[in-house]
């Protein structure tokens, strides 16, 4: 299974990144065989429409889970109806690497 | 033939609201021509709060027109979301999902174009503000947008209510919101004339200084109201004199009037002072009703 | 950056979506009644619980449930004193269908399948649905 | 880093002069100004500028005279009325183009490119009170939501970096989009209102849209005395509400003369009653800023 987590920079030593829509990166962790890759959030200083962007963009790498601060409301509603799980984190301090070990535990 | 006239101010606070029922007031006391006030202000309207003896004829909804995607007629080619300039449409082929967000849509027509099926996209209308008109007998004295909370789309609703079928009086008062941006140019460049409400203060004057920057660029004929006018603060005189900016009046400083203003009771015993000020504004303002008309 | 939301269980959102008075004259007042209110007064005045238990199951402080539960009360004053029509909105409370939270780690997600009950993160199956649905 | 904004819904309530105030009293304070439409604080807190930039947001159309062929596509189709036929040509109006950018893909002549708008300019500051981000729009310009968000992130960037305890940040007057811009993600809001009808009034549709955002409010009133029935009325409804009022600032002389000296209220008379009626309010919001 592909899980994103929204990441502040491009290796597993950046910090967990709150927000969704306008997170730096996206690193998405692949539980079959422990890879990771980091894409670059393209939209994150857009001027509008950074979470749907950013939703439609998880849903074309067929991520099925995401682990991210809070989600808006416009990347809630789509998520929703692919049925994509949503996690939310209080984490601010982790790094994505950290966040990634819990998972593998 | 009618004529607009903008009332605007670079800085909120400084008597828009004020000098817009004043010279309604006035002028529909001194004129026989038939006034209407426009509340452009839709983000806060309340010239309504100020004329009480006006009862609220009728409403109805400011739309915008927002296109909806046919999922059993679109083919998922996503050249819509090529055109779309806003980040505001969705497609996604492998999922046979396609939508337009509503708050993201500025109704430019692109995605229209760039559909090539006929029918796949067609777009709806969405109220987005209120439109509001108050009056005694059949007469529309004023005319009031209200947007509705929430909604980022402002000008889009003062653009509809200046088109409104209720804005037919001879003359014509808008009052503009605050500002200097995309809401006030919206009014102002429907006016044939705009007043600028200043105080005199160095907030007022910076202000001041950013709208005439504004109305020059726009090429829009212009003139000064001073209100609160008190003699203490010479660095707005010595401006207006240096620019040949043409002031047409002074209105002083009264703060029995500022608190008559607090009350909502605007237009009741109007001190002395202040009707003088109005009236030889009006009588100033005369020759460009003329030259407009 | 994102401002952390205290979360405030909701056991039964109401099974309503407003009241509406009957026999006045039309208006268009309406008060709106948070869930996190109408949980507030149920507790308190239905469940005849005392504010300590009510807060703790709510997942607030004392100080916060007192200020929902007098809101909630001069809300439902005014509608009946006004007569206002009141509606219910959903308020601080995360009330969509089904969102979970992990008592191990305190991790909030949903689940849109049904297969898997445990936490997303940290695998425990100390999980409890935000909001239990009325049955 | 805890934001605080101060809004007021209706314009000139005295925000900036209260904004001012606040700033002199926080210690570890960034200071951002929303009000990107008019903005004043620079005015009260005299900046020496240490950066800036331009801010390009959205695109404003242009058209090549000598590849247009006058077929006139682009004015049918501008939805805006953007597109203007003058003396036998077409013009495009910058006021009215939105940007949409549908003009230059019609065009069979590619007589028409866009470029970005560039007339806004921000600025990060050093004043007495604290490092300071500011902007100054083109007149005309659009949306100066993006720049209210734009200057806030800047703002909150410079907290992060100066270890910063509060950003506080001076806000647009009205409901639209630079008020929404400046309210997300912001801790807790202050509300300055004005005890007139109009105030009253503003700051009600203003606490509706503050509420679906989740995000406290406190309030001061400005200018208190000018009319004892509105501000009873206020106060009561602030009650109601459950918006705890933290000061009310009498109308005086006091706030007028401190602007033309161009100074804060507690510096310019630290004994008035404004300004302490001031530091109460900061005393409460620091407070709150700590839970």
């Amino acid at each position: 299974m592909k899980i994103a987590i929204t990441s502040s920079g491009d290796s597993t030593d950046a910090k967990f990144d709150l927000r969704f829509g306008r997170a730096a990166y996206f690193c998405v962790y692949d539980t079959s065989n422990g890879s990771t890759q980091f894409i670059a959030n393209e939209q994150c200083d857009a001027q509008g429409g950074a979470g749907t962007k950013a939703a439609e963009k998880m849903i074309e790498l067929g991520v099925k889970r995401i682990i991210s601060g809070d989600f808006g409301p416009k990347a809630k509603d789509l998520l929703n109806q692919f049925k994509i799980q949503m996690v939310m984190l209080d984490d601010a301090n982790s790094t994505v690497g950290v966040i990634i070990d819990k998972l593998s535990v | 033939m009618s004529v607009k006239i903008a009332i605007a101010s670079g800085k909120g606070g400084t008597g828009k609201t004020t000098v817009s029922l004043n010279l309604f007031h006035h002028l529909k006391t001194q004129a026989t021509a038939s006034v209407q006030l426009i509340d452009c202000d839709v983000e806060e309207p309340n010239d309504a709060l100020f004329l009480k003896g006006y009862k609220k004829q009728s409403e109805e909804a400011i739309h915008q027109m927002i296109p909806h995607i046919d999922t059993s007629q679109c083919t998922f080619c996503r050249q819509c979301v090529e055109y779309c300039e806003f980040n505001a449409i969705v497609v996604l082929p492998t999922a046979n999902f396609a939508e337009v967000n509503k708050s993201l849509c500025h109704s430019c027509g692109a995605c229209t174009y760039a559909c090539p099926v006929p029918e796949a996209i067609i777009e709806e209308a969405h109220p987005i503000a209120q439109l509001s008109c108050y009056g005694n007998c059949e007469h529309t004295s004023l005319v009031e947008g209200r947007l509705n909370i929430g909604s980022p789309m402002q000008t889009l609703a003062i653009k509809e209510l200046l088109k409104s079928h209720h804005v037919n009086a001879d003359i014509q008062l808008l009052d503009a919101p605050p500002g200097t941006s995309c809401p006030v140019v919206a009014t102002v460049t429907q006016a044939d004339y705009t007043i600028l409400v200043t105080e005199p203060s160095p907030f007022g004057l910076h202000d001041l200084k950013l709208m005439v920057a504004l109305m020059r660029e726009l090429q829009q004929p212009f003139g000064v109201i001073i209100n609160k006018y008190e003699d203490n603060f010479k660095a707005l005189d010595d401006y207006l004199a240096a620019e040949k900016i043409e002031v047409l009046g002074k209105i002083p400083f009264s703060s029995n009037y500022a608190h008559q203003y607090a009350r909502g009771a605007l237009l009741d015993d109007i001190p002395d002072t202040i009707t003088t000020a109005y009236q030889a504004i009006i009588t100033h303002l005369q020759s460009k009703l003329l030259q407009y008309a | 950056m994102p401002r952390r939301r205290r979360l405030r269980k909701i056991v039964a959102p109401p099974g309503f979506k407003g009241f509406r008075p009957y026999g006045h004259i039309k208006n268009n007042r309406v008060v709106e009644l948070n869930y996190e209110e109408y949980e507030a007064i149920k507790l308190a005045d239905y469940d005849n619980m005392n504010q300590e238990e009510a807060c703790k199951l709510m997942g607030i402080s004392r100080a916060t449930f007192a200020r929902i539960y007098e809101s909630a009360r001069q809300k439902i004053a005014k509608s009946l004193v006004e007569s206002c029509e009141f509606k219910t909105v959903f308020g601080n409370a995360h009330l969509d269908d089904d969102w979970y939270v992990c008592n191990a780690c305190h991790a909030r997600f949903n689940l849109p399948d049904d297969n898997s009950k445990d936490c997303p993160i940290c695998k425990s199956d100390a999980i409890e649905p935000i909001i239990k649905k009325m049955k | 880093m805890h934001e605080i904004t101060i809004l007021s819904g209706k314009g000139g309530t005295g925000k900036t002069t209260i904004t001012a105030a606040l700033t002199a009293l926080a210690d570890s304070a960034v200071i951002c100004d929303n009000d990107v439409d008019a903005a004043d604080l620079f005015l009260l807190l005299q900046p020496t500028v240490l950066e800036n930039g331009v801010f390009t947001s959205g695109w404003t159309a242009h058209i090549n005279d000598s590849d247009c062929s006058q077929c006139g596509l682009c004015f049918e189709h501008c939805r805006y009325k953007a597109i203007e036929l003058k003396d036998g040509s077409y013009h495009i109006n910058p006021f009215s183009c939105e940007g949409c950018r549908l003009c230059e893909r019609l065009c069979p002549q590619e007589a028409i490119t866009s470029t970005p708008n560039s007339g806004n300019q921000w600025f990060l500051s050093d004043t007495a009170n604290g490092p300071f981000v500011h902007a100054q729009m083109g007149p005309g310009e659009e949306n100066s939501g993006k720049l209210v968000s734009f200057i806030r992130r800047k703002a909150a960037q410079e907290a992060k970096n100066r270890k910063a305890r509060y950003l506080l940040s001076d806000g647009p007057p009205g409901i639209g989009c630079p008020v929404i811009a400046s309210l997300t993600g912001t801790h807790q809001v202050l509300l300055v209102i004005e005890p007139t009808q109009s105030g009253w009034h503003d700051a009600q549709r203003l606490i509706s849209l503050i509420r679906n955002f989740n995000i406290p409010i406190s309030a001061v009133i400005n200018k208190s005395g000018i009319n004892q029935m509105v501000e009873q009325e206020v106060e009561q409804g602030l009650k109601r509400a459950n918006i705890p009022l933290l000061a009310k600032i009498p109308f005086s002389r006091v706030a007028r003369e401190a602007m033309l000296a161009q100074k804060t209220i507690v510096d310019y008379a630290p004994q008035s009653e404004a300004a302490i009626q001031i530091r109460r309010a900061w005393n409460y919001l620091a407070q709150r800023a700590q839970e």
